[in-house]
């Protein structure tokens, strides 16, 4: 039986790295954003066959969903950077029938002519030759050192005895969100600060450009935008809650319900309003400064920082999580939109 | 063992709806007729590993949320398609450049 | 004592520092504020001097200690050697702040001069003060930051190159004393000065290694004590004003280098080890050759202030020769003509300073005549002139007897000839212009002076007059008890050096 | 934890990371207060950690276990992330905060804008929260996200700007980070999977010199000596520190860097000295040796003002990597790495701010045409002469007794190291005494032209704190030359060190 | 050689190549966009080492390294989200979204004339 697996193993890793390769050494960008995409997707089947599924759902949402997203935004922003006034007039493109007078109406006939020649953003030189081979020699020897070094260690069961142990009393039943939010809520809390700097570091570059997703044409994307919203909004909502005691939790949650926001975005952009700007700072902070506050009770009662007391883990948790998967969804779409509203620098 | 065997077979008959639809991938000449094998085809093969994985489910929960994975992905596949076809009408065949 | 001894230390010291980094705060036009702190700053450390000499002839203690790092200790300590170095530089201070006030009358930027000038007299005074030889080499560079901006004041630049140079030198001689302090510190531990040397106990197999770190120390301390072939930075210098020449480059810095080797050999080493690392023959033969060299240069120098800071070169190394001789004597001659020369030298750059000043008098054919404008300045050009060379009652000659009877006592006559040559070359140098200036017709017709009270302003003229006045003292007066005489056979008696078999350790003490 | 430890000192480290993250998250919601939160916060912290010194230096000899170690969460070590407090530590939290207060006092008058402000303070907050919770924090994998957090709102500061030199920079500054963060963490990942525990004590005690060592040594040390902008990897350095605004600059040079050498030597000390060995101490030497002679070069060339500062860094980390193969031979004399942090640390930001006042009051900090601002602003200019002696190694000042600890323990190690170490180790005594030859050259070439005759210009006025505190910097570096006794104190009770 | 080859070894060496892999684009492309790619590849790289660890042994998977893992790609989602940010502010400045090796500006100011 484990030779079929070990086969899957193979074939899986090889997949992995001929993706991984094609991406990198491709001169065209969309191509290289795709590939990237269908190596997030490999990815999460990876970490679905080394048993760690919530580690795979974040993968598929955050590594390839969210990330995809943003790359793909960016070639589209480059493309604009690249070249905005393009081409000559030419036969313009049957009318279409929903089009709204949004700004970007002549825009989009402007480029209709030359189809090809908004690609020119989109691709990338060739590598050099001349430094080609000290290149592969470097990074083909780090590998086969760190798989050698590899090689020698044994196989201990690591920190899940540990972890075993005290599961009882970190108040949820799942060892991941168990680590996540009690054994090393630390490492968490930090890392939603992590989230927040990527976003506060994005608005300080700048104020965010019209959105150059154009709404695409017809009642199709609407409509369906209208659909999934809600599911995605239950589906965010189950995911948060199922983390106490299955693969789930707020990461994953967060990136749901952010990828809602990126389609709510997408979809009608131009009716959707900047939101206030004090409020978009405090949502996007609340995660972070709620696992604080809800911390401080341990520094002054408990032994330490973080500590939640045996009876209220489960609930302390739960707050915690809704608070992280709320700011974390808010940053997603604030990473996807760009800059900063125009309406902050008032 | 009925139920693993009805799966086997489901699923068998889902992948070759699978291979029919990367094979229309690999194989059509341009993005419209693409497009139609690979929401058809998958779309169906999803169906049928849908249905085999059914009997596995333990319980009507599993099963409703298989069935809520194979809407969504037809709904998604069906916009998907839609959107791309629509660029390309608008805006031409997007040029390969090797 | 001892606790508010240190205090007085620290008093001393801040005495200068404190109002230096005030006066670098004041504003450029508080002129009459600047000169108050500067004058009160130059009383209270006079005072506070005096208080010290007195608490060191009575033989009280004052010590200052503080831990800069585990084995590295900032020590201050007044004994007889400090007190000679300390007690000359802040009188000559005193003297030459009001030399200074007068001579940079209307000159741009003086707060950073006078600041700069405060911090100079504090690490000078530090130096003369420090305890131990970590202290003395920081203070030694300290000296090095604070003369750089002096001597570029003008700004020039020329006055930049020679900063620059000047730079160069003493930042590679303090590493090199670096270098040379930690060898020792691990040796040794750091120890404070100890008369006869702390280093005479250790064993002899690490006399290898002593003699590597003693040449280094001589080459260190050589370059402010412009020992040739260190010695070209103190010409260049001199293109800095006339007190900054006057008092650091005639007293301060140069005395710096001396004191140094004075300290290392005295108190680190002691003369016996220093004689048996052959220490003492290489700068014997250092000097030797520095004080000819020096002379030589002087002589062919027609700038005045060239020629006086080469005449510095030579007469410094008298110094160095007293301690190479390595007899009481000598030691006695180098010690008394730290003094001296400070004195005698002082004098001669403030006339070279007041010609400059009152009549733009640089070079030495210029001063044909002089007298008759100058009579007085003239005066003590030539009092400090005839005791450079050494005639018998003036100071010059009580050091070069001395060092001579130390020659013959070291048993090395060939340094008479040396002296003999020097002072005939000092003559050379010293005696046509004080001929000229009396005697000879003044060639160019000079615009009659406007009419003031004296032939120069008179903060030049009063503090000209006193220093050559007190360049008369030491030589006529050097039986007294508190002469610099009297007071450096008191450190030799003190034991630092008690050879076997000298006259001096019966203390019978060789009258003038 | 053993029972000897005050519960004061346990509250007061989970407090001190309460309040490094508290502060910045503050900051982020509140942006419009910002500069508010910011200087009352950090003034608080400041007074916080001096009286946890004191606490720490009255408690720390009645302690069996030298470091305060707090697990987070009230789980202990192997499974909780633990909070390490010891000597070192507090050390480079006093000096975070200090030059943190220094550039947030000057950063009020650098950053006029109020839209700029709501953006700078967060961010500013941010990079010192980040170095306050990485020299605290005691676990492999959350020294990789406060690794990212620190360098991440560093990049984000340097870009602020918005000029092109500031944002290719950046750009090449978060590339870099990012390959550093990504190479620390696959050594973490190693020792994981070696130890099955991620505490950095616990690693000590379990560590040998086996491959996993070596290899997690290579990628870990590798990762932070290029975030420290060591030799051959110092290429983000000088476009990133010269193009960014003053106090991140100062911050940059002064407390980032610094913080990556610490982090070198806390993993040496704690982990990965038995893997000292003589080829490592050459390699290490040459490189420092390489840094030193080719960082004055460039400074001695560039044309600007903060570039020569920048290259300057550049070189007195060469200083700190030269420490290391002395530390090999002599592995008593490690505080000169805290040492040569400290004094680098205050200097560095006084002579950056300097540069920064003049290039705000001149318009630009083009060397050859600074004269006339050099010349009227006497103070900015005492400030870079006195911040200049400290980086020279000059008496009384830190970086005397920096340099004095390093060719002490240099000449020590060289007098009993094995005759072929010797030449080496008398090399790295040269190259230490050259260093300072060659920073008195480049420092005399930022402060010369003050005293060359010339026209004065004072040029566009600047605020208050632009024109004292780099003054008070400098001051700082010159008074750490009468602290070197309590800092040595302090440093004695610090963990790894037996 | 079979049972050598399980999860627990065989994803490592799997990390390993897509670590070295992700270098060696990071070196070798300049275009910023392919070098953020690579960035995430070399993350995954170690994720992969990570959760490779984790299944190391017939106990069930180690949650701590798992959540290590999760934790570790929430951050590399961030670094990335920023880093394209930034890609693109300088893409506004500068006009293209190619990091150079070209001579440092920094000794650009050399002539009177240079801003």
């Amino acid at each position: 039986m484990n030779a079929a697996l070990l086969a899957f193993d193979v074939v899986l890793l090889a997949g992995l790295l001929g993706v991984a390769w094609r991406c990198l050494a491709s001169t065209d960008l969309f191509r290289a954003v795709v590939l990237f995409i269908t190596f997030g997707l490999l990815l999460a089947i990876a970490w679905v066959r080394l048993e760690a599924p919530d580690i795979a759902l974040a993968e598929a949402a955050i590594g390839a969903g969210i990330t995809g997203a943003l790359l793909l935004v960016t070639l589209e922003r480059l493309k604009h950077i690249m070249n905005p006034h393009r081409g000559d007039a030419g036969p313009s493109p049957p009318p279409d029938p929903v089009a709204s007078d949004t700004g970007n109406a002549d825009a989009e006939a402007r480029d209709a002519r030359d189809p090809g020649a908004g690609n020119v953003a989109l691709s990338c030189a060739p590598t050099p030759a001349r430094g080609r081979w000290s290149a592969v020699a470097v990074s083909g020897g780090l590998a086969l050192l760190l798989m050698a070094t590899l090689a020698t260690q044994d196989h201990g069961p690591g920190l899940q005895p540990a972890v075993a142990a005290h599961m009882d009393v970190s108040g949820v039943d799942h060892g991941i969100t168990a680590v996540l939010l009690n054994f090393r809520a630390w490492d968490t809390l930090l890392e939603l600060a992590m989230v927040l700097l990527a976003g506060l570091g994005a608005w300080s570059l700048g104020r965010h450009d019209a959105l150059p997703a154009r709404p695409a044409p017809g009642p199709v994307l609407p409509g369906a935008v209208r659909l999934l919203l809600p599911v995605a909004i239950v589906t965010g909502v189950y995911l948060l809650w199922a983390g106490s005691h299955a693969p789930g939790g707020a990461f994953q949650a967060g990136a749901v319900l952010g990828a809602a926001g990126i389609l709510m975005s997408l979809a009608r952009p131009h009716s959707l309003p900047d939101p206030d700007p004090r409020l978009l700072r405090i949502g996007v902070t609340a995660g972070a400064l709620l696992f604080l506050a809800l911390g401080l009770w341990g520094l002054f009662a408990g032994p330490a920082l973080l500590t939640w007391p045996r009876n209220l883990a489960y609930p302390l948790i739960l707050i915690i999580e809704t608070g992280a998967t709320l700011s974390i969804a808010l940053t997603l779409v604030a990473l996807f939109v760009g800059g900063r509203s125009p309406r902050e620098d008032a | 063992m009925i139920a693993d065997l009805l799966t086997a077979v489901l699923v068998l008959a889902g992948l070759v709806f699978f291979a029919a639809g990367t094979l229309g991938l690999l194989r059509f000449p341009d993005v419209y007729t693409r497009l139609h094998a690979l929401t058809k085809a998958d779309n169906l093969g999803l169906g049928l590993v849908v249905l085999g994985l059914m009997p596995q489910a333990d319980g009507p929960a599993m099963i409703l949320k298989l069935v809520l994975i194979w809407v969504l992905v037809l709904a998604a596949g069906a916009t998907a398609a839609h959107m791309v076809a629509q660029r390309t009408w608008t805006h031409g065949e997007f040029e390969r450049r090797e | 004592m001892n606790a508010d001894g240190g205090l007085l230390l620290l008093a001393i010291l801040a005495s200068s520092l404190v109002p230096g980094l005030l006066i670098f705060f004041l504003p450029e036009e508080r002129h009459g504020l600047r000169t108050l702190l500067n004058l009160s700053a130059a009383g209270i450390k006079l005072v506070l001097v005096g208080v010290l000499l007195l608490g060191v002839q009575r033989g009280e203690t004052f010590e200052f200690g503080l831990t800069l790092l585990p084995g590295v200790d900032f020590v201050l300590a007044a004994d007889a050697l400090s007190l000679l170095f300390a007690t000359l530089s802040s009188i000559l201070w005193f003297v030459t702040t009001l030399y200074a006030i007068g001579y940079l009358e209307g000159s741009p930027r003086r707060s950073r001069f006078f600041g700069f000038f405060s911090l100079c007299v504090s690490a000078t005074v530090g130096i003369a003060l420090s305890g131990n030889l970590i202290t003395f080499v920081i203070f030694y560079e300290i000296l090095t930051l604070a003369t750089w901006p002096l001597v570029v004041h003008r700004g020039t630049p020329e006055a930049l190159r020679a900063g620059r140079l000047y730079l160069a030198y003493t930042i590679t001689s303090g590493l090199v004393l670096l270098v040379a302090v930690i060898a020792l510190n691990l040796l040794a531990g750091s120890q404070p000065f100890e008369s006869g040397g702390y280093l005479r106990h250790l064993s002899p197999d690490t006399h290898g290694l002593l003699q590597v770190i003693g040449l280094a120390l001589i080459a260190g301390f050589a370059v402010k004590a412009a020992l040739i072939p260190l010695h070209s930075w103190l010409p260049r210098a001199m293109v800095a004003p006339a007190p900054v020449s006057a008092l650091l480059h005639a007293v301060a810095v140069v005395k710096a280098g001396a004191f140094g080797l004075v300290r290392t050999f005295n108190d680190v080493f002691g003369l016996e080890l220093a004689a048996t690392l052959h220490l003492t023959d290489v700068l014997l033969v250092l000097a030797a050759l520095t004080i000819l060299y020096g002379s030589i240069q002087a002589l062919r120098a027609h700038d005045i202030k060239q020629r006086l800071a080469f005449s510095t070169v030579s007469q410094v190394s008298y110094i160095a020769l007293g301690l190479a001789l390595a007899g009481p004597l000598g030691v006695v001659g180098g010690l008394v003509h730290l003094v001296h020369q400070g004195l005698t030298k002082i004098t001669l750059f403030f006339c070279a300073g007041n010609f400059a000043e009152t009549l733009g008098i640089h070079e030495i054919r210029e001063m044909r005549g002089v007298g008759r404008r100058m009579p007085l300045t003239m005066a003590a050009f030539t009092v400090g002139g005839l005791g450079m060379i050494g005639l018998p009652p003036l100071a010059g000659f009580i050091s070069k007897w001395y060092l001579g009877l130390g020659a013959l006592e070291g048993d090395a006559v060939w340094i008479l000839g040396v002296l003999a040559l020097s002072s005939l070359l000092n003559a050379a140098y010293f005696l046509p212009p004080i001929i000229a200036g009396w005697m000879a017709e003044p060639e160019v017709t000079r615009p009659p002076a406007h009419k003031t009270r004296f032939e120069s302003h008179w903060m030049l003229l009063f503090p000209t007059l006193f220093v050559a006045v007190l360049a008369l003292l030491p030589g006529l007066l050097a039986g007294l008890e508190l002469s610099p005489l009297g007071w450096v056979e008191r450190i030799v008696e003190r034991g630092y050096v008690l050879v076997p078999g000298s006259d001096m350790e019966n203390g019978t003490g060789v009258a003038p | 934890m053993s029972a000897t430890i005050p519960e004061s000192l346990v509250f007061a480290t989970g407090a001190l990371a309460a309040v490094s993250l508290g502060l910045p998250l503050l900051a982020s919601a509140w942006p419009w207060q910002a500069r508010r939160i910011g200087l009352l916060g950090l003034s608080l912290s400041i007074l916080g950690l001096l009286a946890t010194i004191g606490l720490f230096l009255d408690a720390a000899p009645g302690m069996d276990a030298p470091a305060v170690r707090v697990g987070l969460g009230g789980w202990e070590a192997p499974l909780g992330v633990t909070l390490h407090l010891d000597g070192l530590t507090l050390a480079m939290l006093l000096l975070n905060a200090l030059v943190a207060l220094a550039g947030s006092l000057y950063a009020r008058g650098y950053i006029r804008g109020s839209a700029e402000q709501r953006q700078f303070w967060p961010l500013w907050l941010w990079l010192w929260g980040g170095l306050n919770l990485l020299v605290l924090s005691g676990d492999a994998f959350n020294l990789y996200i406060t690794l990212e957090i620190a360098s991440l709102s560093a990049v984000a500061l340097v870009a602020l700007t918005g000029d092109t030199d500031a944002v290719t920079g950046a750009m090449r500054y978060l590339l870099i980070n990012l390959l550093g963060s990504l190479s620390f963490l696959l050594g973490a990942a190693l020792l994981y999977g070696e130890f099955g525990v991620l505490d950095l004590t616990l690693l000590g005690e379990l560590a040998g010199d086996g491959p996993t060592e070596r290899m997690a040594a290579a990628l870990m040390l590798g990762g932070l000596l290029m975030k420290a902008a060591v030799f051959p990897l110092h290429v983000w350095l000088a476009t990133a520190h010269a193009s960014a605004p003053a106090p991140v600059s100062g911050m940059l040079s002064g407390m980032v860097v610094a913080a990556m050498f610490y982090l070198i030597l806390r993993l040496w000390l704690l982990i990965f000295a038995p893997l000292g060995t003589p080829a490592l101490a050459v390699l290490l030497g040459l490189l420092g040796s390489a840094a030193l002679v080719w960082g004055s070069l460039q400074a001695l060339r560039a044309p600007r003002l903060k570039i020569v500062a920048a290259y300057s860094t550049v070189a007195q980390m060469g200083y700190i990597a030269l420490a290391f193969p002395i530390l090999i031979l002599q592995p008593a004399a490690w505080p000169v790495v805290v040492f040569f942090a400290f004094a680098h640390g205050l200097a560095k930001a006084a002579v950056l701010m300097g540069a920064g006042t003049l290039q705000k009051a001149a318009g630009h900090d083009r060397m050859n045409a600074l004269g006339p601002v050099l010349r009227a602003r006497g103070r900015t200019v005492f400030a870079l002469g006195l911040g200049g002696i400290s980086l020279m190694g000059l008496p009384l000042t830190g970086g005397f007794l920096a340099k004095y600890l390093l060719l002490e323990a240099g000449m020590h190690g060289a007098a009993d190291a094995p005759p072929v170490m010797q030449a080496w180790t008398w090399l790295w005594v040269v190259m230490v005494a050259l260093g300072s030859l060659l920073a008195t050259a480049y420092i005399l070439r930022m402060v010369a032209p003050a005293f060359a005759r010339g026209e004065r210009d004072p040029g566009v006025p600047v605020s208050a704190g632009m024109e004292w505190m780099p003054l008070a910097l400098a001051a700082g570096a010159a008074a750490m030359g009468l602290a070197g006794a309590p800092l040595m104190h302090l440093l004695e009770h610090t963990a790894g060190v037996s | 050689m079979i049972e050598s080859l399980d999860p627990g070894t065989l994803y490592p060496f799997g990390g390993a190549a897509l670590f070295a892999l992700g270098l060696h684009g990071l070196i070798r492309r300049r275009h910023l966009i392919l070098r953020i790619l690579a960035v995430n590849i070399m993350g995954s790289g170690v994720f992969m080492v990570f959760l490779g660890i984790a299944a190391r042994g017939d106990a069930p998977p180690d949650p701590v390294a798992q959540a290590l893992t999760l934790t570790g790609i929430v951050v590399a989602v961030s670094a990335t989200a920023f880093a394209l940010a930034l890609t693109v502010h300088l893409a506004r400045l500068t006009g293209h979204a190619v990091l150079l090796p070209g001579p440092l500006r920094t000794h650009r100011g050399n002539r009177p004339e240079d801003p």
